[in-house]
């Protein structure tokens, strides 16, 4: 099987929400509850146990380049933010039940008959994106439409997308189309778009995103982290800690017992 | 199920067997996961449909299983839509199955602080009988300049953009027919 | 849509949204296209992947506008003036298509001498009366065309002064004189550049709020964008309809669109963008007071009954209307069948008269006055949906009965329980004595039928699963009721139930439910010979003998060949992008209309790159990607000869076929309300003064002056400071039927909220995330605010103006629910076709949750204006202070 | 707005209800999809961290050029862990150290010393029942406990120390119940438990990877510190603890050394910590802010004190007793510190974003990466991207 994966362009996101929508039909979902926020017009605010798509949208005051406004410096970024399917992902990596899984499409995928709710997959996650639903008690995200890939589908949210913002494919595939696309923004003048996540040479923390974006603007500005690193790589350093802590308790140990021994009458 | 059943689907177990020191693949997978396929492939039907809600048209595809729905997504073969649809369209199967969709006939009576349920058939008839009494205690044949009018004005409608055609159609007759002038819908409002 | 209509010849978008990807440059204006019709959006955004540019006019900056390469925020209510600069602008910097304005417009006619143009009479034109608020439409005419001139479009439109009673029309309006220099000081074309002369850059930036380097960089992209190698497309929405000077907006659009050579090219044309599934359906087989299926008009009272006469006032001397004696007897055929003959008129003298206004504010005015004794609501919730909502639920409260249909309890169900001036108190349940049936409503996926989607293309949709329970389509529900009422009146020999007896009601039915075949009915639609019973081919094949029958002509050939047409489904990717094979659009499945101006007049097309429809010489007849919109084998050099008529009378390169004259109207005799050309003017609340005209508002437009629909100062009324306009948000649908009890999108947009500018927001002490209370004469509501850059004031002649914006979904049942913005609209309609005015109007806006949710309508007052500022100006109508609206006025013996 | 009253629910009321959150009806509609089987109780408590933002978006952390962020919201989730968690990093880290110690005993020790030794592994064996039982309490599906030895996961410091609770736990209670038999069951006892009391170590230090092996900035940043602080603290526990009960001279003479070495190594280490969090002061904010500030601030003076106490002259039983509470409370005290710390580290975006930015990311264990992922050199403030 190819690696398979998404590449979200906010650029030509419209912030429709048509993808949050069509996931939660496709995976039927239930609703988040009905809060309103102030922060433009998201109301889901992020990605979590029962919402796998989220579109954020970005009122600020930086015009876009080719775009001129009537409203002075000012430009409304909209993207649909998605788990990433990491290459290395924190997920996938700490999950104890091995409930997450790598697919044969390269998707880091949940299994819900497997997963105990132990909650450490969402503590690993550079991304915030996994959640584990306090009252169904296990792990959820995006499954990349795991169920629709085998039969050849496409992922739902990326099928409903109704101005190809969200592409699914080929990683190789997307790749090209990625760069294509951040070429055409600079010959219009979009000189700050760049591809977040596209491979380990672009995010080594995370050796590349199977789910990778096209930004306009820092990718802070998105929820998104600037050097995401999967915790595992920085766990060697947490385990040669370890070793030198088990010297230490060993040696106050046999240190007390001898120096109990020496002191007694 | 016998032990070593149970152990046989041990994943630990395989991880041995292979060699698979991480078990981050395949290796960890349930039966469940190997074999998990989408609801639509099981089924019974696809029905091809349009989207209710805004007159862009998008083409729709109803899957059926049992007589039940189960999912309702965007046709791909539409030159309109190519398979896509906004949140709403998208949002199509909670329309047509939700709970929030009344099954049966309500009558509020006169005067009534809550809904009572009546029979559709007497339901249909009481109308029936309204309409027939409102049109027959309001008909003009002249109006007040004594022009020839043939209608009542005591009986008006609402709503059509989003019905179809045909019942569009049948309202204009049937109610054009009764003398009903006043038949309006939202391409007004 | 008789802003199309009445220009163009046909009421619907002029082409559909594929080929929005052949444009060079889109102006969406009066529409939040990527917000309100996303998928439709796609084609906008393919074209600018291409290269196109990307222009969003609109007081917010929207989805839409974050698209667009420019994004210009006008104010509320002004777009006559802003489109009218760039008419100006294309004129006087000759930038118009000059081969396709003398050729295929009305360009060169001349007009009567007699007439006198708003330049001349301040904001008027010749022929107001009044006493009436209405003009008397004779001096508008063409020079040396006696009578009336017969416009299509909205045919109904003859029944008012001064159009189209008795004679015939003339055929001798194809050779009405003309100037094709275009230089006779009373030819179309300057008159039309004398009015357009006042709406400068400098005016546009005064009326608009548009900086005029702005305004001059939209009117360069159009017209770099436009000629032969380019075109042009203008997509409008309810923005641009929804205004008491609605039709004219829509006016200016297809003029500006005419100058630059856009209307029947592809990549060009006009697209109106509408917003629920079958609207265009439902216009096309009106669920409408004053049509008839295709646009044919009910008749109205008359001193003469006779269908005669109402075929000699309605048929056209020339080009296509002049076939409309074929689809009024076929229609009445398909309705009474063998009981209709020649003999008894084929039933026409049966069919109910109007006597003038019969549209929805006014029925909704009548009964809340008690006249109205029966409603029935289908698939509509104007409790929510519709203006002045305390004032629609007094009307329901007075009813004997009221039918609705729906798949919930919306509001309108749930007028006698849950409306804000139950809640308060105001109105007891006990009270209201309307009885209230409520019929569970099938959904698209329960039932076969076709919706008409925005760009006329009618699809099939089909039945997946029966209908549970009580649950039954609209079809069910008519048929059976008609079935019923057919038995009820069985033994009547009454003349008033003669039309139900007669008409035909045989549907075969299907199924435990007996549910009627959709497929017959469009069957029907589509038309049949009476002697063989077989679907005729499309409407060329119809006849005024009685020997076809035909539901409505426009759609004849949905059915032709006895195969559903609507239901093809051939995928797009197996077909040429025009896609000819999917659904099927009216007329004759044509999907650029007026394709014939595609091609030079000649006949060859303009350029290699825009090349549509063209003549084929060699085969003798019209060919390219589209049905052509024309006489298939007429050829371009065809000059009808003198005295000809009807459809002869077209010249083959007459590309409006629609059009007595076979001309695009720049300049429309006839066939208006408030005037032959469009003049700005300000919507009927607003806080500023008109600063192109004395007059103030629309003249004609429709007013209900009555304590229940109190009104604001037309203008500066200082209680009511800024403008608001209402909208629609991506996450819900109209009044919210079909979106707030859905939790997926509830949660997208759960809550009611406002739009306002920081700027507002810190005058006003708004802060973001907080609440707010809007108020009208007509009442208050709550609200969340959202404090936004995307919303800015605009400086208007010096002065900064604050915009409100609001979206109207929200309602009081649901699974989450609001005050609905729509309680705070008055009932104020513009004169052509009764829309309301919706888009803007005035409010104030206080901090707080601080509303009362008194209504006028159940008797709240509204506070009471400063000393020295009088209410009522020149041009409003009458003082309001009534509850109850005499009816029905008996004429004045000299009108009669 | 709503028409409910005290009285029964109305038709309308009914129709109106959110019930699962798909509202579907079974009749008409089937949920089959993979997301339909997640349990539904209560759907506005599975998202809260949802407030109401009174800032306008374009004027506040959106468009700050110098600390951005997505409306303020968290950058990555906070931990969904419950207080039984830091309960199990005390008890764990005891039951390890005090494994351990019982070994030491067992091998270097006199006979004397056997009571002290077998407390040793009594405390070590229940202190694994209970961390056990504390973890299980904290599963979302506690009845799949089990699952945590489905797979052996190397990169999973849970899966690890799942395995490594386990063992010792099994090898723990073995070697308990077996340790007074004769011949070769003797000899298995023996050999459980000195393997049990050997895995004691990585059980007493690998807590602090589980922490550390995350996205939480507090946790992440204290890697190299946080993992000898938790076993020091275990030591000084489990000495405290041991001194708690009854005991000889004898055993005081080894129980004293044991438990002053493990308060100073703890007291130090605590230090170390703090020192390793202040890298970048927003992640240290928590350990002086806060419920988790307060929390740190508390076991630091309980550590100092337990420790001050237990050095002064005289040994009176009170103060012994008083200095090892106190030693006790503060280590509880540490683990639920740095357990809340977590927690708010994870709710603050800036103690995501920037030490990312100052090099803290992916950029301290890849030597050669100098650039963030959207191509701008790390160092901050940065301007506004144009």
């Amino acid at each position: 099987m190819s690696r398979k994966g998404f590449f979200t362009d906010s650029t030509t996101c419209i912030g429709c929400k048509a993808c949050e929508v069509a996931c939660k039909q496709w995976n039927q979902l239930p609703d988040d509850g009905f809060h309103f926020t102030g922060m433009s017009y998201d109301q889901t605010g992020d990605l979590g146990c029962s919402t796998w798509r989220h579109v954020a949208f970005v009122e600020r005051p930086v015009p876009l380049p080719g775009h001129t406004t009537g409203v002075g410096d000012f430009s409304w970024l909209m993207v649909s933010d998605v788990c990433k399917h990491c290459q290395r992902a924190g997920c996938l990596e700490a999950c104890p039940t091995g409930a997450i899984v790598r697919t044969e499409f390269d998707t880091v995928y949940v299994q819900p008959d497997v997963c105990n709710g132990c909650g450490y997959c969402v503590t690993a996650c550079p991304f915030g994106v996994i959640d584990r639903r306090p009252d169904d008690g296990r792990a959820w995200k995006c499954t990349l439409c795991y169920d629709r890939l085998g039969d050849g589908m496409t992922p739902a949210c990326a099928k409903a997308c109704p101005t190809e913002s969200i592409v699914y494919g080929d990683l190789d595939v997307l790749h090209e189309r990625a760069e294509n696309r951040v070429r055409e923004l600079h010959e219009q003048g979009i000189i700050s778009a760049y591809l977040y996540g596209k491979d380990a040479a672009n995010q080594p923390g995370t050796g590349g995103l199977n789910a990778f974006f096209l930004l306009v603007d820092k990718p802070e500005v998105y929820n998104l982290p600037p050097d995401p690193v999967v915790p595992t790589m920085k766990a060697r350093e947490a385990w040669s800690a370890v070793a030198l802590g088990a010297l230490g308790m060993a040696a106050v140990a046999v240190g007390a017992v001898l120096l109990g021994r020496r002191g007694s009458p | 199920m016998g032990v070593l059943d149970l152990l046989s689907r041990w994943p630990v177990l395989r991880q041995l067997l292979r060699g698979d020191l991480t078990a981050l693949g395949e290796t960890a997978m349930t039966e469940r996961s190997r074999e998990l396929q989408p609801r639509t492939a099981r089924a019974d039907r696809v029905v091809k449909s349009v989207c209710p809600y805004c007159a862009v048209g998008c083409g729709q595809d109803i899957y059926v299983k049992d007589e039940r729905i189960i999912d309702i997504e965007g046709d791909t073969d539409s030159p309109v839509s190519r398979g896509r649809l906004c949140p709403k369209g998208s949002a199509t199967f909670q329309l047509v199955t939700g709970t929030h969709r009344v099954q049966h006939v309500l009558y509020r009576r006169p005067g009534g602080t809550e809904w009572e349920r009546l029979p559709l058939e007497r339901a249909m008839e009481m109308v029936a009988e309204r309409v027939k009494h409102t049109r027959d205690t309001t008909w003009e044949d002249t109006d007040v300049n004594g022009l020839n009018v043939q209608r009542t004005l005591g009986i008006a409608h609402l709503g059509g953009a989003t019905l179809d055609n045909e019942e569009n159609y049948l309202i204009k007759k049937l109610f054009t027919s009764l003398g009903i002038v006043q038949v309006e819908n939202q391409a007004r409002i | 849509m008789p802003g199309l209509g009445i220009t163009l010849g046909r009421g619907g978008a002029t082409t559909f949204q594929q080929d929005l990807r052949n444009s060079d440059c889109i102006l969406i204006q009066g529409s939040n296209m990527a917000e309100c019709h996303p998928v439709g959006f796609q084609w906008v955004m393919e074209a600018k992947a291409r290269g196109a540019t990307i222009i969003h006019v609109d007081p917010r900056f929207t989805r839409t506008s974050a698209m667009a390469n420019q994004h210009v925020p006008i104010r509320v209510g002004s777009d006559i003036a802003f489109l009218g600069g760039l008419v100006r602008y294309v004129l006087e910097h000759e930038r118009y298509f000059k081969e396709y304005v003398t050729h295929y417009t009305n360009a060169a006619n001349l007009l009567r001498e007699d007439f006198q143009d708003t330049e001349d009479l301040d904001g008027l034109f010749s022929g107001f009366v009044p006493e009436e608020n209405k003009y008397d439409v004779t001096s508008w005419g063409y020079e040396g065309i006696e009578g009336p001139t017969p416009a299509a479009g909205h045919k109904e439109l003859y029944s008012e002064p001064g159009a189209g009673e008795g004679e015939s029309q003339s055929t001798r309006i194809t050779e009405a004189p003309k100037d094709f220099t275009l230089q006779h000081p009373r030819c179309v074309f300057q008159v039309l550049r004398r009015h357009f002369q006042r709406y400068t850059p400098a005016i546009v930036a005064k009326v608009c709020g548009v900086p005029e380097e702005q305004f001059l960089k939209v009117a360069e992209a159009l017209c770099a964008n436009s000629g032969r190698e380019r075109t042009t497309a203008l997509c409008y929405a309810v923005g641009w309809t929804q205004h008491s000077v609605g039709v004219q907006y829509i006016r200016t659009a297809t003029i500006l669109q005419l100058l630059l050579g856009n209307i029947g090219r592809p990549g060009g044309g006009i697209l109106a963008l509408r917003g629920h599934s079958s609207i265009q359906g439902s216009t096309d087989i009106p669920t409408l007071f004053n049509l008839l299926p295709g646009y044919l008009p009910m008749p109205s009272a008359q001193p003469s009954p006779h269908l005669d006469d109402y075929l000699k006032s309605h048929t056209s001397g020339t080009g296509w209307w002049s076939n409309f004696p074929k689809y009024v007897v076929s229609l009445l055929k398909a309705w009474f069948g063998d009981a209709a003959t020649k003999e008894n008129e084929y039933g026409f003298r049966h069919l109910p008269r109007l006597t003038g206004n019969h549209s929805h504010m006014q029925t909704v005015a009548d009964m809340a006055d008690g006249r109205v004794r029966g409603y029935f609501v289908m698939g509509e919730n104007p409790a929510v949906g519709s203006m002045n909502g305390a004032l629609q639920r007094k009307g329901l409260r007075q009813l004997d009965w009221l039918v609705v249909r729906d798949f919930t309890l919306i509001e309108t169900a749930e007028f006698w329980r849950t409306a804000p001036e139950i809640q308060r108190g105001d109105v007891k349940p006990e009270d209201i004595r309307t009885e209230v049936f409520f019929f569970p409503a099938a959904a698209h996926t329960e039932k076969d039928g076709s919706f008409t989607n925005t760009q006329r293309m009618l699809q099939w949709h089909h039945a997946a699963v029966e209908p549970r329970e009580d649950v039954r389509s609209e079809l069910h529900f008519i048929f059976h009721l008609g079935r019923r009422l057919k038995a009820l009146y069985a033994d009547s020999g009454e003349t008033k139930d003669q039309a139900l007896r007669e008409l035909t009601w045989d549907y075969p039915t299907k199924g435990t439910h007996e549910e009627p075949s959709a497929e017959a009915v469009l069957r029907e639609i589509n038309g049949y010979t009476i002697k063989e019973g077989q679907p005729v081919s499309g409407f060329t094949a119809l006849k005024d003998d009685g020997t076809t029958a035909c539901g409505c002509w426009i759609y004849s050939g949905a059915y032709a060949d006895g195969v559903n047409q609507a239901a093809r489904r051939k995928p797009g990717h197996e077909q040429t992008w025009v896609a000819p094979e999917w659904g099927w659009a009216w007329p004759a499945n044509r999907r650029i209309l007026y394709n014939r101006a595609s091609a030079d007049p000649e006949g060859r097309p303009w350029s290699e790159r825009k090349k549509y429809v063209w003549w084929d010489d060699a085969r003798r007849r019209w060919t390219g990607e589209d049905v052509p919109d024309f006489i298939v084998d007429l050829p371009p050099d065809y000059r009808p000869p003198p005295g000809a008529s009807g459809v002869e009378a077209l010249a083959g390169d007459n590309p409006f076929i629609m059009q007595a004259d076979g001309k695009a109207w720049l300049y429309a005799p006839a066939g208006m309300m408030d005037g032959p050309l469009p003049a700005h003017y300000e919507p009927m609340e607003s806080p500023v003064k008109n600063a192109l005209y004395g007059q103030q508002c629309n003249p004609t437009r429709l007013e209900w002056p009555r304590r229940g629909n109190p009104y604001h100062r037309a203008w500066g009324d200082p209680r009511y400071p800024f403008i608001l306009t209402t909208y629609r948000l991506t996450e819900h649908h109209t009044a919210g039927g079909m979106s707030r009890w859905l939790s997926w999108l509830s949660e997208l947009q759960p809550e009611q909220f406002c739009e306002v500018s920081p700027e507002l927001a810190r005058e006003r002490g708004l802060s973001n995330g907080g609440w707010a209370t809007l108020r009208t004469a007509r009442g208050d509501l709550e609200c969340r605010v959202l404090v936004t850059e995307r919303l800015r004031p605009l400086k208007l002649n010096g002065t900064s103006v604050h915009q409100v914006g609001i979206p109207y979904h929200w309602g009081v049942t649901g699974r989450i629910r609001g005050d609905g913005a729509n309680e705070l609209l008055p009932f104020v309609a513009d004169a052509n076709v009764d829309i309301q005015e919706s888009k803007a109007l005035t409010c104030d806006v206080v901090e707080g949750r601080q509303a009362t949710r008194a209504r006028a309508a159940t008797g709240a007052t509204q506070p009471a204006l400063p000393e020295g500022l009088e209410l009522h100006r020149r041009d409003s109508l009458r003082a309001g202070e009534v509850d109850h609206v005499p009816w029905q006025e008996k004429k004045k013996d000299e009108e009669r | 707005m709503s028409s409910s009253g005290e009285e029964e629910p109305s038709f309308l009321d009914k129709l109106q209800q959110r019930s699962d959150g798909r509202n579907v009806n079974p009749a008409l509609g089937t949920l089959l999809g993979e997301g339909a089987q997640q349990r539904v109780k209560d759907l506005d408590g599975a998202n809260p961290a949802r407030t109401v933002s009174s800032s306008i978006p374009s004027r506040s952390e959106v468009a700050s050029a110098d600390a951005p962020s997505y409306h303020g919201l968290a950058a990555i989730k906070q931990p969904v862990w419950i207080a039984t968690v830091p309960a199990y990093l005390f008890v764990g880290g005891v039951a390890g150290a005090a494994s351990l110690l019982g070994l030491v005993i067992d091998v270097l020790g006199e006979e004397e010393l056997d009571p002290l030794a077998r407390r040793c592994r009594q405390l070590g064996t229940v202190g694994d029942m209970v961390s056990a039982g504390l973890l299980i309490a904290d599963l979302g599906r506690p009845e799949r406990f089990l699952n945590m030895l489905r797979v052996f996961r190397p990169t999973s410091p849970m899966s690890i120390g799942s395995w490594v609770l386990a063992l010792s736990g099994g090898l723990n209670t073995v070697g308990l119940v077996l340790g007074r038999s004769r011949g070769v069951l003797g000899v298995v006892g023996k050999i459980s438990g000195y393997s049990a009391a050997l895995l004691g170590m990585p059980l007493a230090g690998y807590t602090a990877v589980l922490l550390n092996n995350t996205a939480v900035p507090l946790w992440q940043a204290t890697r190299r510190t946080l993992p000898p602080f938790f076993m020091a603290s275990a030591t000084a526990s489990a000495g405290s603890l041991l001194s708690l009960f009854p005991h000889s001279p004898r055993e005081e003479g080894v129980l004293r050394p044991y438990r002053l070495a493990g308060k100073t190594a703890e007291l130090a280490m605590g230090y170390a910590v703090e020192h390793d969090a202040r890298r970048a002061p927003e992640v240290a904010r928590p350990l002086d802010e806060g419920v988790s500030g307060a929390l740190w601030k508390a076991s630091r003076a309980c550590s100092v004190a337990g420790l001050v106490v237990d050095v002064l002259p005289g040994r009176q039983r009170w103060k012994q007793v008083a200095a090892d509470l106190l030693t006790t409370v503060g280590a509880v005290t540490a683990r639920f510190a740095v357990f809340h710390g977590g927690k708010a580290s994870a709710r603050d975006p800036q103690a995501t974003f920037k030490p990312q930015r100052r090099g803290h990311g992916a950029a301290e264990v890849v030597p050669a990466h100098a650039v963030a992922s959207d191509g701008k050199p790390f160092s901050f403030p940065l301007p506004v991207v144009r």
